[in-house]
C-alpha cells in the first residue's frame, strides 16, 4: 500500500528515502502452527518503522524471518533492491542488518567494551596469523576499531561500565550495551525487539532519546517491536500491526490508532 | 597494597589495550620470566626436570590448547588424550623419516598434522552441541588410540609396539634421550611454551578471541552479528589441536622418551588435562598454568606426605591418593567453580583497593 | 545363517547390558541434569561391596573371614542400603553445593566422584579380581544347542532376563507411582516437582538410590561374566554411545539404543574384519580381528554417524530454537 | 609605597605567555581531557594552534576588540582555549557557572552585554535560546558538542570545529587593497595587548544581592600567578586537575594564570561523577579543594573502612594512631625518634601509601584549601598522612592570594602570612584590608560598590573581621565583619566563629547561629546525612527520610552533646563567651543553593534564611518546646514542592569560666 519511491521530508527535517526492504506475502509455519500468514509491507530508508500487535501476533517471528533466522515457506523479501534466497543470519549481517533481542542476548563472559567490539567482527579483516603476531597490522586494526567503538560508548553514555562484565550490569544497562553492539555494525537496517521491555520510565525516556538520535545522527533505518503504545506513537513514522499472524493494518500512527481492526485486536475481540 | 596506580594514566589506546596495563604487573611478569629462565636452571637436575618442571610445562601447553577450545570457544572435548597421541606419533614418524629435521620443525609438523585431525573431528560440531559433542570427541579418543595400536606403520612395525625417541637436536642442542642435559631440555620446553602462551594471549585478546567467546556465550547472537559459527568452531578445534599436538610431541620426545598409545595417552590423560583447565579456570591463559601446576604437583605432594611421612605401603598410598585426588577436585569445584585464575583475580582486586575492602 | 542368528542374539544380549548402564545415566540426567560419569564405577563399587559381604571380607584388611560370610538374601539388601547411604552422601556433599552450576562443572565433579569411588573400592575391598557366585547357571543352553544348534550362554540369558525385569520394574515405577510421576515432573521443571510436594533434595536421593540399585545389578551381571575388576568401571564408556543414540533423557531411547549398539558391535566384530580384508586385503595385509569387541570406538562412530542425520537422537523431537 | 611586581617584557598578557610556552616547551603536555576512555593530550604548540585557529574564526564571525565572550560549560580544554582565543582577539572572556539556572545566566549576560557565547553542549544552548529575548546583545553562539543540535537553526550558531576550520580557511585570504588578512589582524590585536588590558571578568556570587563582575587585568592575573608560583616553586613538571567551576577565580588562576606562567599541564575529568576516579588516574602534584571536599573524603574513607575485616581495621586504627602522633612533625621536618620514624615508615608501606594512592593524593606536593574554615582534625588527618595540605586566604577581588601558609608554618587556625607583594591592615573595628598587585580594577558597570570596596590608595575591604598574631605574623579570621555584631548586653557576637566550631563535627553539615542584638544565642542545625545515616545504620535505627532522621531523639541527643562541647570551648574565650548557644533545633530540610539559602559556593545566605524561617526563630526565643515548620523547596529540575514537620527545640547546657556548673 505505502510503496512510494521518491524521498519525502518529515516535519522535523529528516529525509525519508525509497524502499529499503520490501516484505512480500510472507507465510511462516512451524509444523501445524502458522506464525505469519501472507504479510506484506515495506521499510523505507531513514524511517522509524514500528511493528506492533498483541502477544503471539508473530512480531518476533517476523524479525527472525527478516534477519534470516527463520525461513518462510512462502513469500519473498527484497533488501536494497535485490531479492534474497534462503538467507542465513550471518549473511543478513554482512548485508547490513543488525538486531537486538527481546530478552537481552549479550556475551555474558565479556566486558561491555568487548561486547561492542565484537560488533565490529565483520569489519575487521586481519586473519589469525596476524592476530598471533598482534603487534603491527592486527594491533593497528584493533586500535582503529576501538576508537570507533569508544564513540559509541560515549554516544550511549556508558563510559563508566566500559570494563564491567556485562553479566554484572543491571537490565537497563544491558539493553543499552546490546544496542551498542548492534550500532557497532554500522547497519543500514536496525531491528529492535522490544527495546524498552522491563524498563522504568526514566530508562524508557533515555532509550527513546537514543533511538531518535541514532536515526538522526547516523541516519539509520530502524524497525522496532514495542508494547508501550505511547512510545511507539511518539517514535515511529509508520506502524505495521500484526494479529495472530495476519497483517491487519499499516500506516501512520494516528491512522493506525483510528483503525477499527486494531482496536478490536487490542480489546481482544474473539477471533473466528 | 603493593599497587601504586595513581599517576599511571593512559594517553593512547595502545597503552590501554596492553596485556599488563599496570606497571607493577609488568614488573611482576619480568621477575617471573627472569626466575624461569635464569633462576630455575641453577637448581635444575634430572629429578626436578623430569618429575616437576618439564611435566608442568608440557601439560600447561596441553591445557592452553584445551582451554582455547573449551574455555574460550565453549566446545567441551574429551579427546585430548587422542590428540596428544597424534602429536606424539606424528613427531615420531617425522623424526624417523627425516633424521636431519630440526626439532622445532618436527614440533611444527606434529602440531600441523594434529591440527588437521582436530579439524576432522571438529566437523560434528556443525550439527551437535554440548555433551553430545563431548561424547563425539570421546569417539576420537578411542578411535585414534585404536589406530595407533592396530596399524603397525605408525610404530614402524617394531616388535614391542612402542615408540622410542631417537637423539635429535634443536638449533644444534641435543634435546631428546637421556644424553640431553636436563637444563637444555627444560630451557627448550620452556621457550616453546612461552612462545605458544604469548601467541595464545594475542589470539584471545583480539578479534579471534572475541569471536570464540561470542560463540561460547550466545551462538545465536554471535551469528546475527556476522560470525560464522561453524567456521569459528572449526578454527578453535584446529588451533587447539595444534597446541595439544605440540604438547604430545614434547611429552613423547623430550619428557618420556618413549610411548605406547593406550598406556601413555589413554582416556585418563583427557580427563587430567580437562581437570587442569577447569581447576585453573576456563577461559584464562594464566589459569592453564595454575591448573597444570596444581594437577602435576598435587600427586607428588600427596605421595610424599602419605608414603614418606605416614609410611604407608606404596599400593595403599596409591589408592588413597586417587581418592584424595577426587575429593580435592570436588572440593575445588564447590569452593571456586571459576578456578584458581578467578581466585588470583580476587586477590589482585583486594590488593589494588587496599586498605579499602571494596 | 545360523551363525548370523547367533551373532545377532548374543548382540542383543550384550545390548541389554548396555541399556542397563545407560539407564543409570538417564535416570540421573532426567532428574538432576547431572551427567553421571561415575555410573560405571558405581557398578564396580556395588559389586565389590556385595562380594565383600558374601565372602565376609573385613574392610581395609582385604582378608576373607568365612565366619562373617553372609547369605545372599542378607548381603543383597545390605548392599542396597550401602548404595542408598552413598546416594545420601552424594546429595549432601556434592549436589547440594553445585545447584545451578554450569553442566561442565557438574560433569567434572562426577568424574571426581568416579576417582573417589575407585580409590575407596580398592581401599575397602582390595584391588584383586573377584569372582561372584550367586549360583547363576553356567555353560551353554543345551536344548537350544541340541534343538537348533544355537550356542547361547545361560548366564547371558539370565543376565538379559534380570535386565528386562529391572527395566519393566522401572517403567512401572515411573508411570504408575506418585514418586515416579514426581521424578518425571522434575525432568520438565523443578517448580512442578515442588508443587507435587516432594523436595528436590529427596528426589535426588531417590534417583541416586535407584541408580545405585541399577549399578548393583549391572555390576553383578557383568561381574558374573567377566569377574569383578577395575575394567568393570569402563562399561560406563560403553554406555555413552547408547546415550547419544537414545538421547540423554529418554528411557526407551536408552533401551533401544543399547540393543542397536549391541547388535551393531557384534556384527562388526564378526563380519567387519572380513569385509575390510575383502576390500583392502589385496593392497594391505590386515588382521581380520581388527574389530574385536574390546574396541569400543566402533560403537561411537556408529552413534556419531547416526547423530549427524538425526541430531535430536532416536526419540527426541525436533527442537525449534527461540531467539 | 604600593609594591609593584615587574613582569618580564613580552610576557604581560596570557596569549603572549601561550606563545612563549609553545616556543619553550612546545612538546610537553599542556592540556589533557579524559574522553573516549583515554586521556586525550595536547602539547603547548598544539594548543597554540588550536587557539590560533579558533581566534581567527571568531574574528571572521565578527568578534571585535573589547567584546565580551561568555564561556559556559564544565571544565573542558576547548573552553579554556576559548578564553585565551578571545583574549588574543582583544576580547574579554566571561566564564559563567554552568549549573546556574537560565535567569541567573540571563542577568550576567545582559549585564556584561556579551556578544558571543562559547558553550559546551545542548543543555547550555537551550538555556541561551530560552533567554534570547532578554539578551539582545548576544549575536553568535559557538558550541562544542553537536549531539542533539543538528535540527537547530544555524544562522547564528556554529560548531566549535567549524569555526576553527572557517578561521584557517580564511586566514590568509586577501580582503581588498591595504586591508590586513585575518592572520595579520589577529597578530596585530595580540601585539597590542598590554598588562592593563582586561584579562577576564569574573562574576562573584556575592553572599547578598546580585552578582558583581570583578574586572581583572592581565597584570593582576600574571603578577599573582608569578608570585604564587614562586611561593610554592611550581614548575612545568607539576600537574593539576581542573574540576572546580571555570567561573571561579581560583580555577582561573590555577588553570589559566599559573598554568600559562609555569607551563604545567591542566587535566580535565571525564565528567563530574568520575572526578574521584580521574583524580586517582592523573595523580596531580598541585591540588586545591574546598574544606567540604576534604571533609566528604574523610567521611567516605571512614564509611568504607567500616566494612573492612577485623584485622585490617585494627592495623588501620593502629597506624592511623601512629600517624596522628608523629606524622605532622615528620612532614614539618621536626625531629622525631628513630623508633617512631620506623613505625611511620612501616605504616607508610601498609596504610598511608596505599590510602593516599587510592584517593589519588599520593603525588600531591602542594595542596591548598580555602573559602571556609577547616576542622583541625580534618586538616591534621591529611597532614599526618604526609600530604602537604595548607590554607590560604583569598578573594576574587585580589585574584585569590591575600595570605598563604609557607611550608613548615602550617596550622589549622590561621590562614598564613601575607603573600608576596601584599600589604595588610586591620581597622579599629577589626576588619581586614589589603593592597596588592592582584587588586581588581573595578566592579563592571557598578561604580557604587567599587567605591564601597576599594579606596583611592587601592586598599580593599575584605569584609572579614580578624587579627594578626603578634608572635607569628599569621592572620586569623574570626568572621564576616558585617556579621560580627553586638548582643543586647553589648558583648561581641561572631556567629561564623561558632558555626565553624559546630561544623567541625562530622555529624553537623551546616549551622546558622542567631543572636545579633538579642540577649542570647540560638542555632539552626543541618545534620550530615551520610555521616549520621551511617551511624544510624550501625546502631540499626530505621529511618525513611532525611527529616525523619533529623527528628530522631537519639540524633537530637547526639547533636545536643556536640553543642554543649562547643559551648564549653567558647566559654574559655571571654571575648566571645556570650556566644554560647542556649537553644537549638535541627532543620527538617537541608539548606540548599536552589532555594537561595546558600550561595553557589555553598556559603550561608544569612538574611534570606532569617526571612524564610522567621517563625522558627521566633519559636527559638519564645521558649516553646516545639514548632511546626512548613517550607517551600525547589528540586534540581526546577519544580517546587513543600516540606513540613514539627521540630523539637532543645535547651543546651551553658558554661561560665569561674564555676563549671550550669546556671
Amino acid at each position: 500500500m505505502n510503496v512510494m519511491t521518491k524521498s519525502t521530508v518529515t516535519e522535523d527535517g529528516r529525509t525519508i528515502g525509497g524502499v529499503l526492504m520490501a516484505v512480500d506475502n510472507i507465510t511462516l509455519r512451524f509444523g501445524g502452527v502458522t506464525a505469519i500468514r501472507g504479510a506484506s509491507f515495506d521499510i523505507r530508508e531513514g524511517e522509524i518503522r514500528a511493528i506492533i500487535g498483541p502477544n503471539g501476533a508473530g512480531k518476533t517471528s517476523m524479525l527472525n524471518v527478516i534477519n534470516g533466522f527463520y525461513h518462510p515457506q512462502e513469500g519473498t523479501i527484497t533488501f536494497k533492491g535485490e531479492q534474497r534466497h534462503d538467507m542465513r543470519p550471518h549473511i543478513a549481517a554482512t548485508q547490513g542488518i543488525a538486531r537486538t533481542f527481546q530478552n537481552v542476548a549479550l556475551f555474558k563472559g565479556m566486558s561491555t567494551l568487548d561486547n561492542i567490539m565484537s560488533g565490529r567482527a565483520l569489519r575487521m579483516k586481519r586473519n589469525i596469523f596476524w592476530q598471533i603476531l598482534y603487534n603491527g597490522p592486527a594491533r593497528k586494526e584493533e586500535l582503529e576499531h576501538r576508537k570507533y567503538v569508544e564513540t559509541i560508548i560515549d554516544f550511549l553514555e556508558i563510559p563508566h561500565i566500559r570494563r564491567t562484565p556485562v553479566g554484572k550490569l543491571p537490565y537497563g544497562l544491558q539493553k543499552r550495551v546490546e544496542l551498542g553492539r548492534a550500532l557497532a555494525m554500522e547497519p543500514d537496517l536496525l531491528l529492535l525487539d522490544e527495546p524498552m521491555a522491563g524498563m522504568n520510565v526514566e530508562e524508557k525516556e533515555d532509550m527513546s532519546r537514543f533511538i531518535i538520535d541514532i536515526n538522526e545522527e547516523f541516519g539509520t533505518t530502524i524497525a522496532l517491536i514495542e508494547h508501550d503504545m505511547g512510545v511507539v506513537m511518539d517514535l515511529s513514522d509508520r506502524v505495521v500491526v500484526l494479529d495472530h499472524g495476519d497483517l491487519i493494518a499499516d500506516g501512520t500512527p494516528d491512522q493506525v490508532q483510528r483503525n477499527q481492526g486494531v482496536i478490536d485486536a487490542y480489546l481482544g475481540v474473539a477471533h473466528d | 597494597m603493593l599497587y601504586r596506580e595513581s599517576g599511571q594514566f593512559k594517553t593512547g589506546y595502545a597503552a590501554d589495550q596492553a596485556v599488563f596495563p599496570i606497571l607493577q604487573d609488568r614488573w611482576g611478569m619480568l621477575v617471573m620470566l627472569a626466575v624461569a629462565f635464569i633462576g630455575v636452571p641453577m637448581i635444575m637436575d634430572d629429578y626436578w626436570a623430569n618429575a616437576v618442571f618439564i611435566p608442568f610445562l608440557v601439560y600447561a601447553l596441553a591445557a592452553l590448547g584445551l582451554n582455547i577450545l573449551t574455555g574460550y570457544c565453549g566446545q567441551l572435548s574429551l579427546g585430548t588424550g587422542g590428540f596428544l597421541a597424534v602429536g606424539a606419533y606424528s613427531s615420531y614418524k617425522l623424526m624417523t623419516a627425516f633424521p636431519e629435521l630440526d626439532m622445532i620443525l618436527v614440533l611444527v609438523g606434529a602440531g600441523a598434522s594434529t591440527a588437521l585431525v582436530g579439524l576432522l573431528f571438529g566437523l560434528p560440531s556443525l550439527r551437535i552441541k554440548g555433551f553430545y559433542l563431548a561424547v563425539a570427541t570421546l569417539a576420537a579418543q578411542f578411535f585414534l588410540i585404536w589406530l595407533f595400536y592396530k596399524v603397525p606403520w605408525f610404530y614402524n612395525y617394531n616388535a614391542t609396539g612402542q615408540i622410542t625417541v631417537p637423539p635429535r637436536e634443536a638449533l644444534g642442542f641435543l634435546v631428546t634421550t637421556q644424553n640431553a642435559t636436563p637444563i637444555v631440555k627444560y630451557l627448550f620446553v620452556l621457550s616453546v611454551v612461552t612462545v605458544f602462551a604469548i601467541a595464545a594471549k594475542n589470539m584471545v585478546r583480539g578479534r579471534v578471541g572475541r569471536m570464540w567467546m561470542a560463540i561460547r556465550d550466545r551462538d545465536i547472537a554471535a551469528e546475527l552479528i556476522g560470525i560464522r559459527p561453524f567456521k569459528t568452531k572449526l578454527m578453535a578445534f584446529t588451533v587447539s589441536s595444534f597446541y595439544i599436538g605440540v604438547a604430545g610431541a614434547l611429552i613423547f620426545s623430550v619428557w618420556l622418551g618413549a610411548a605406547e598409545s593406550g598406556e601413555t595417552f589413554g582416556i585418563n590423560e583427557s580427563f587430567l588435562v580437562l581437570f587442569m583447565v577447569i581447576v585453573g579456570g576456563l577461559g584464562s591463559i594464566l589459569g592453564s598454568f595454575l591448573g597444570a601446576g596444581f594437577i602435576v604437583l598435587m600427586p607428588i605432594g600427596l605421595k610424599n606426605v602419605l608414603v614418606d611421612w605416614f609410611g604407608m605401603s606404596a599400593v595403599f598410598a596409591k589408592h588413597l591418593e586417587i581418592t584424595t585426588f577426587g575429593v580435592l577436585i570436588i572440593f575445588f569445584l564447590i569452593v571456586e567453580p571459576h578456578g584458581l585464575a578467578r581466585l588470583w583475580q580476587i586477590i589482585k582486586e583486594k590488593l589494588r583497593l587496599w586498605p579499602f575492602p571494596h | 545363517m545360523l551363525f548370523f542368528m547367533e551373532t545377532v542374539i548374543s548382540g542383543l544380549l550384550a545390548g541389554v547390558m548396555y541399556s542397563l548402564v545407560a539407564l543409570g545415566f538417564v535416570l540421573i540426567f532426567k532428574a538432576s541434569g547431572v551427567f553421571n560419569f561415575a555410573q560405571g564405577v558405581m557398578a564396580l563399587f556395588a559389586a565389590l561391596t556385595l562380594v565383600g559381604l558374601l565372602s565376609g571380607t573385613t574392610p581395609f584388611t582385604h582378608i576373607d573371614n568365612p565366619a562373617f560370610a553372609m547369605p545372599a538374601w542378607v548381603a543383597i539388601p545390605l548392599t542396597i542400603v550401602v548404595m542408598i547411604v552413598f546416594a545420601i552422601l552424594v546429595e549432601r556433599f556434592i549436589l547440594r553445593h553445585l545447584v545451578n552450576q554450569e553442566q561442565i562443572i557438574l560433569f567434572m565433579s562426577m568424574v571426581g566422584l568416579a576417582y573417589v569411588l575407585e580409590g575407596a573400592g580398592d581401599i575397602l575391598w582390595g584391588s584383586d579380581v573377584k569372582v561372584i557366585d550367586l549360583g547363576l547357571p553356567q555353560g551353554a543352553w543345551d536344548w537350544l544347542l541340541d534343538g537348533y544348534g544355537l550356542y547361547i550362554e545361560k548366564i547371558e540369558l539370565v543376565a538379559a532376563g534380570t535386565a528386562v525385569v529391572l527395566v519393566a520394574f522401572l517403567a512401572v515405577f515411573f508411570q504408575k507411582t506418585r514418586i515416579g510421576r514426581a521424578l518425571r515432573a522434575v525432568a520438565d521443571d523443578h517448580q512442578a516437582a515442588l508443587s507435587v510436594g516432594i523436595s528436590l533434595r529427596s528426589i535426588w536421593i531417590i534417583v541416586w538410590s535407584v541408580a545405585g540399585v541399577v549399578a548393583l545389578v549391572t555390576g553383578v551381571v557383568w561381574g558374573a561374566k567377566s569377574g569383578i575388576q577395575f575394567s568393570l568401571s569402563l562399561i560406563a564408556l560403553k554406555a555413552l554411545p547408547v546415550l547419544i543414540l537414545g538421547g540423554f533423557e529418554s528411557i526407551p531411547g536408552a533401551i533401544v539404543g543399547g540393543l542397536i549398539i549391541g547388535v551393531g558391535e557384534k556384527l562388526a566384530e564378526v563380519y567387519g574384519g572380513e569385509i575390510i580384508v575383502a576390500i583392502f586385503g589385496r593392497w594391505y595385509e590386515i588382521d581380520p580381528g581388527i574389530f574385536s569387541a574390546t574396541e569400543n570406538w566402533f560403537a561411537y562412530v556408529l552413534a556419531l554417524v547416526f547423530l549427524l542425520f538425526r541430531p535430536q537422537g532416536l526419540f527426541g523431537e525436533k527442537i525449534i530454537e527461540r531467539v | 609605597m604600593k609594591s609593584e611586581i615587574i613582569l618580564p617584557d613580552g610576557l604581560d598578557a596570557i596569549p603572549k605567555l601561550l606563545d612563549r610556552n609553545a616556543r619553550e616547551f612546545g612538546d610537553s603536555a599542556a592540556s589533557r581531557e579524559k574522553e573516549f576512555g583515554i586521556w586525550q593530550s595536547w602539547t603547548w604548540s598544539q594548543v597554540r594552534d588550536e587557539v590560533e585557529a579558533l581566534a581567527l574564526g571568531l574574528i571572521e564571525l565578527g568578534l571585535a576588540r573589547g567584546d565580551h565572550v561568555a564561556i559556559i560549560g564544565n571544565n573542558r580544554p576547548h573552553l579554556y582555549w576559548a578564553m585565551t582565543a578571545s583574549q588574543s582577539c582583544g576580547a574579554v572572556p566571561v566564564p559563567l557557572y554552568q549549573d546556574s539556572v537560565a535567569e541567573e545566566m540571563a542577568y550576567v549576560l545582559k549585564h556584561c552585554g556579551a556578544r558571543f557565547a562559547i558553550v559546551e553542549n545542548q543543555e547550555q544552548v537551550d538555556k541561551l535560546l530560552e533567554m534570547s529575548a532578554k539578551i539582545p546583545s548576544l549575536k553568535q553562539i559557538v558550541y562544542l558538542d553537536p549531539r542533539g543540535l543538528r535540527k537547530y537553526d544555524h544562522t547564528t550558531m556554529h560548531p566549535y570545529k567549524d569555526v576553527q576550520k572557517l578561521g584557517l580557511d580564511q586566514a590568509d585570504a586577501l580582503r581588498g587593497r591595504n586591508k590586513p588578512t585575518l592572520r595579520e589582524e589577529l597578530a596585530s590585536r595580540r601585539e597590542a595587548l598590554t598588562g592593563d588590558d582586561t584579562c577576564v571578568i569574573l562574576y562573584t556570587s556575592g553572599t547578598t544581592g546580585r552578582p558583581k563582575g570583578v574586572v581583572l587585568s592581565n597584570y593582576n592575573i600574571i603578577a599573582t600567578a608569578k608570585t604564587s608560583s614562586e611561593f610554592d616553586n611550581l614548575s612545568a613538571e607539576d600537574s593539576v586537575l581542573a574540576y572546580l567551576p571555570m567561573a571561579w577565580v581560583g580555577d582561573f588562576i590555577f588553570s589559566i594564570g599559573q598554568s600559562n606562567w609555569t607551563g604545567f599541564c591542566v587535566s580535565c575529568p571525564e565528567s563530574h561523577d568520575t572526578m574521584q576516579h580521574d583524580l586517582r588516574e592523573i595523580g596531580p602534584t598541585y591540588f586545591f579543594a574546598p574544606p567540604r571536599f576534604y571533609e566528604n573524603l574523610i567521611t567516605s574513607v571512614a564509611i568504607r573502612m567500616e566494612d573492612a575485616g577485623g584485622i585490617k581495621r585494627r592495623i588501620y586504627k593502629y597506624f592511623m594512631g601512629v600517624a596522628q602522633t608523629v606524622g605532622g612533625q615528620i612532614l614539618d621536618g621536626k625531629s622525631v625518634g628513630p623508633w617512631d620514624r620506623l613505625k611511620y615508615a612501616l605504616g607508610n608501606i601498609l596504610i598511608y601509601g596505599p590510602l593516599k594512592n587510592t584517593l589519588g593524593l599520593s603525588r600531591v606536593r602542594v595542596g591548598y584549601t580555602a573559602g571556609e574554615a577547616i576542622g583541625p582534625e580534618i586538616f591534621e588527618f591529611y597532614r599526618s598522612l604526609g600530604i602537604n595540605l595548607k590554607q590560604l586566604y583569598g578573594q576574587t577581588e585580589a585574584a585569590v592570594f591575600v595570605t598563604q601558609q609557607p611550608d613548615g608554618e602550617v596550622r589549622a587556625d590561621t590562614v598564613g602570612v601575607p603573600s608576596t607583594g601584599v600589604e595588610l591592615r586591620i581597622d579599629d573595628k577589626g576588619e581586614v584590608f589589603y593592597r596588592s598587585p592582584g587588586v581588581f580594577q573595578v566592579y563592571f558597570k557598578n561604580r557604587k560598590s567599587t567605591a564601597a570596596t576599594k579606596d583611592k590608595e587601592g586598599w580593599v575591604a575584605t569584609g572579614d573581621a580578624g587579627f594578626i598574631e603578634a608572635s607569628t605574623g599569621h592572620l586569623r579570621i574570626i568572621d564576616r565583619a558585617k556579621d560580627v555584631g553586638k548582643m543586647a548586653d553589648g558583648s561581641m557576637f561572631a556567629p561564623k566563629y561558632v558555626e565553624n566550631k559546630l561544623k567541625f563535627y562530622p555529624n553537623i553539615l551546616e549551622a546558622v547561629v542567631f543572636g545579633d542584638g538579642r540577649d542570647k544565642c540560638c542555632a539552626f542545625i543541618n545534620i550530615d546525612l551520610s555521616a549520621v545515616g551511617n551511624w544510624a545504620e550501625r546502631n540499626n535505627l530505621t529511618y525513611a527520610s532525611y527529616q525523619e532522621l533529623a527528628g530522631h531523639p537519639e540524633v537530637l541527643a547526639a547533636i545536643q552533646s556536640h553543642v554543649e562541647e562547643v559551648n564549653e570551648s567558647i566559654a574559655r574565650d571571654e571575648m566571645l563567651s556570650g556566644c554560647q548557644i542556649c537553644r537549638f533545633l535541627i532543620l527538617h530540610k537541608q539548606l540548599d543553593a536552589d532555594d537561595g539559602e546558600l550561595t553557589r559556593t555553598q556559603k550561608v545566605r544569612r538574611r534570606i534564611i532569617e526571612e524564610n524561617y522567621s517563625d522558627l526563630i521566633k519559636a527559638l526565643y519564645d521558649g516553646s518546646q516545639s514548632v511546626f515548620a512548613d517550607t517551600e523547596v525547589t528540586y534540581e529540575d526546577g519544580r517546587k514542592g513543600r516540606i513540613s514537620a514539627t521540630l523539637e527545640i532543645r535547651d543546651a547546657r551553658l558554661f561560665s569560666i569561674e564555676k563549671q556548673a550550669a546556671e
